[in-house]
């Protein structure tokens, strides 16, 4: 619970971690760029960019075996990389840190290489209303082709999880339990712990989609005890292309592959193969490695800020946002009006202009938003909507953004006709 | 606002948003279909009255963003009593205009049509403003082959 | 057929082109790096490192959809890759283009999403013996899974195939016959127009790996009629972390998707989904975009160079390095001697010196070859060997670099104490 | 060539690499174990002849690159007529030794072990160096667990 607006490090200043974003310095349509599209993807910091150009001018190889110097130092960044994500996720063991192209592959990993042989007919897979669609339409897919049964975790109008019926849901037929972190759509951060315990009561696994949480807030998987988390680089400063798996020691060490191809292999003969040591068994194939060697100083950013000052500047910057947007009659939020129980993802609709319409208009601004149903069809309709308005931080937003946010949305509704 | 954008958003395309014709009841429907864009969740219905060759009347109820009840609005005005082959050429204009493609007008009326011009700038935005069209066409495709409702998409 | 060695245009100046490459300035142990280790990846031209640099600080953003200037940008780049993918390959639809992160994954999506739905009990899958383990391991998975067999066109000892008995190999039972264009440890290009059609003759489809060929030779995926066909982006001058499956649009309609998630879905319930058209349908979550950003100038390069003439220059170099090669009594080199025959991938053993220690003992003359089985074991096994030493060149290799490769190699031999 | 290339290949190392020793045929073996780095290709074969605790011969047949033939050779050396106790203690103190962490000699008689102290600058060459003695380890081990034949592997 975070209650006083200004208890976080005076260290921590917006506007000089603007000037670390290059991209930040454009003018759209003749104005400063007011990016609020951080639950898309978030912008990157130089030394991100710089680490791609120094891997590419100076020892791109490929990995793992190589004896030569330029192989040996990728193969170096790319086990660094994982060493530095066992480590900001909690310090798990680097057997534990596959990197997959992000958050959907990750939970695709999941749903094919464990679900496909310890899923039945007649099982359970419980998620939750607000799921994005990488952590639904895979375990759709995955209930079709085995037979099990979907359950569904409900949400109220506020866009909190329900959790009466929980031990009701998470039936003694549940093999696994896939939430959300953190909504992508409501910004609803979910009290997973509670999740987790109930899903393990049951000796079902809890998969943790961590593709909002991990970039915004501390977690920390290992207290967590989640046996599965996914989530992105791309969405917490780093590249695009890459991002991790982390499942426990032993539930990978029992799992099958699930790409197969070199790297990822013992022994191999014309008709039988082995699988390497973990991690390599789930990393078929040449890997992102650029990707990983740009995703260590991302890290390295984020732990300069500290997880807890990022987490309260989007406190204060939330809290400050929905003040204003509340100021503004013809915008509904969605989700929880208090910023203790959300991140930095408003989703809002304008009662009078169209999403895409708000957005077009909000872009002759500068501000980029997303509009859209934000990869959360059901949830949109379970709202009684199509799509929705989203604005989302990150460490580089200031309240002069949010305010030429509110001002753009005055000017859009004026554009239409609306007072 | 830039040139562009109020090119998107011509004076024309804000008054049939605002008050987009063709949303009524017909007394008797002989064709039905309706459309949808999946990803932005755009919706449309269509009902044509047919006389032999010629569409009598029709209804156009949309829901989504300014560009596509504007483009369905228009649909509805430049369509009414319109026969089917003009209705196919005018359908393939617009297609044409809307990706930027040549096309000639040969003499048809196209009342407000031109202004959809201004969206082939924002790629983004032609699956909004072709909806109603691919919606249309496939109900007249429908009709023509004896199935008499369906539902159609952009994608 | 490739006749004379200086028949290629003027305008190929392998001296001129390694001044695009910023990391060939760089020194190992003291000497200019000779980069000889290209089959495993390549390096980047300027033009592709700054591409990166440009996305990452101008318009990065999650594409698809975004109403917001960068998105739009963010998108049209990714489809402009696609684009330019599909005329580079041979001129054929953008809906049959599909990003992955690699020849890995590209085949690993056709053995699920399309062996688990057509190959059953009893029916076939012919491999070859020369098969990279990206090109086997998922059908020796595909084969466990389905109880299908797995059949092999063997090689000669000179490591060219052995066609005799195709169509016998390639039975009335086979499902897919899945072939490399060009052998990564041989540098054998194989006759895949006959083996094509051989495939076509039994209604087989034919997959083809193009991983070692796309970068080094014309290949025009249309009139090869190919139904597959699978290569990486890092291999050819691009980024790591994306690659190509190519695929027959009417082939990919049918179908199921690999990966599930956002971006790839039409419309979504809570228990049901279907999917977008091509070639979205097969691209799950948020793509490497930055990847294909930088994919683009790689292409380009490349269709600047003109592709004929990357294969005149590298069919020289190979030709000088054979000739060269062939004079140290105590190497041995694999696959065919023939540079007609044969890619710029150039694997050999010393009768004294074991491959890891040549390799180790190269790069202290700046030399970067690649030692081991070179994700080919079962080819090695049929060679009678368990690892080998590797030389593989590409646009920025010069007869300057064989003759430091020569050189370093007796370098080594004498470090050893043999003559 | 530079320093560092100099103490991996000492000339300590290549001799035992070009003349390794403990090839050899044991009248009576008590105990065998394999061992194998599947993305190298090393390969090793290790037999035992115990005398209670003692290890009164073994052979050490090893194929593979330099490091790990020579790691093989100086093993054979070394482990002769060493107590189990004792050998186990080597082999820690090998491990530490190749992964540069820091170990204590304890008065026990190493040979020429202590070349294989430069093999830690080159991190992909510490499984070579490592396969003899995982293999040694896991022999003993199953010996005393009277397991006598296995595989293992530095992976
Ligand atoms: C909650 C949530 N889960 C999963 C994803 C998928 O991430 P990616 O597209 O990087 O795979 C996203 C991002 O769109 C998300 O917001
Ligand atoms: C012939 C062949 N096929 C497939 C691959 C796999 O490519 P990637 O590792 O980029 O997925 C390679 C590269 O190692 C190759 O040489």
């Amino acid at each position: 619970m975070i209650t006083s607006r200004s208890t976080y490090r005076q260290g921590f200043d917006p506007v000089s971690i603007k000037a670390d974003f290059p991209i930040l310095n454009r003018e759209i349509n003749g104005r400063r760029l007011v990016y609020l599209d951080n639950a898309a993807t978030t912008q990157k910091p130089i030394t991100v960019i710089e680490a791609t150009r120094r891997f590419y001018t100076r020892y791109n190889a490929n990995v793992h075996r190589g004896l030569h110097t330029l192989a040996e130092e990728a193969t170096a960044a790319l086990e660094a990389a994982r060493r530095e994500v066992a480590a900001f996720i909690g310090g798990v063991k680097t057997e534990e840190v596959i990197f997959t192209r992000g958050a959907t592959e990750s939970i695709n990993l999941v749903a094919y290489a464990w679900g496909q042989h310890n899923v039945k007919a007649g099982d359970r897979i419980v998620l939750t209303q607000m799921e994005h669609h990488a952590n639904l339409v895979p375990w759709i897919a995955l209930a079709k082709r085995t037979g099990a049964e979907l359950a569904y975790i409900p949400i109220d109008d506020n866009g909190y999880l329900v959790l009466d019926r929980l031990s009701e849901i998470i039936s003694s037929k549940t093999k696994i339990v896939a939430v959300t972190h953190m909504s992508n759509v409501l910004g609803t951060i979910n009290p997973i712990e509670t999740i987790i315990e109930a899903a393990h009561a049951r000796r079902a696994l809890a998969l943790i989609d961590a593709a909002q949480s991990m970039p915004h807030m501390p977690v920390d998987v290992r207290s967590l005890g989640a046996d599965f988390v996914a989530f992105s680089a791309h969405k917490m400063l780093g590249p695009t292309g890459i991002g991790v798996l982390y499942g426990k020691e032993s539930i990978l060490a029992d799992m099958e592959p699930f790409n197969y191809g070199g790297e990822m292999i013992g022994e191999v003969t014309y008709d039988h193969a082995d699988w390497a040591s973990l991690p390599w068994k789930f990393e078929a194939g040449t890997p992102n490695i650029a990707g990983a060697a740009a995703f260590t100083p991302a890290l390295d950013y984020l732990e300069k800020l500290g997880m807890d000052n990022v987490r309260r500047h989007e406190h204060e910057l939330t809290e400050y946002a929905i003040e204003r947007l509340s100021l503004l009659d013809s915008i509904r939020i969605l989700g929880p009006l208090n910023a203790d129980h959300r991140g930095g993802a408003i989703s809002f609709v304008d009662k009078d202009v169209h999403p895409h319409d708000l957005s077009q208009i909000l872009d002759q601004h500068g501000v980029a938003i997303r509009a859209g149903h934000h990869c959360a069809q059901p949830l949109h309709r379970r709202l009684g909507l199509v799509s929705s308005a989203r604005a989302s931080f990150y460490v580089y937003n200031t309240r002069g953004d949010v305010d030429q946010l509110v001002y753009a949305l005055k000017e859009a509704r004026g554009y239409f006709g609306h007072e | 606002m830039s040139d562009a954008i109020d090119s998107l958003y011509r004076d024309v395309v804000l008054d049939h948003y605002r008050h987009p014709r063709g949303k009524k009841k017909l007394d008797k429907v002989d064709f039905r279909n309706s459309g949808k864009n999946p990803p932005c969740g755009d919706e449309i219905e269509v009902e044509l009255q047919l006389d032999h060759d010629t569409v009598k009347d029709l209804s156009v109820s949309c829901s989504g963003c300014a560009i596509s009840v504007a483009s369905g609005s228009m649909l509805y005005e430049v369509i009414k009593g319109k026969s089917i082959e003009e209705v196919r050429k005018i359908a393939r204009v617009v297609k044409a205009m809307l990706k930027g493609e040549p096309y000639i007008t040969d003499g048809i009326d196209f009342g407000d049509l031109d202004v959809l011009e201004g969206v082939k700038k924002f790629p983004v935005r032609i699956k909004c403003a072709l909806l109603s069209w691919t919606t249309l066409v496939d109900a007249i495709d429908r009709a023509q082959s004896g199935n008499n409702s369906g539902m159609s998409t952009t994608e």
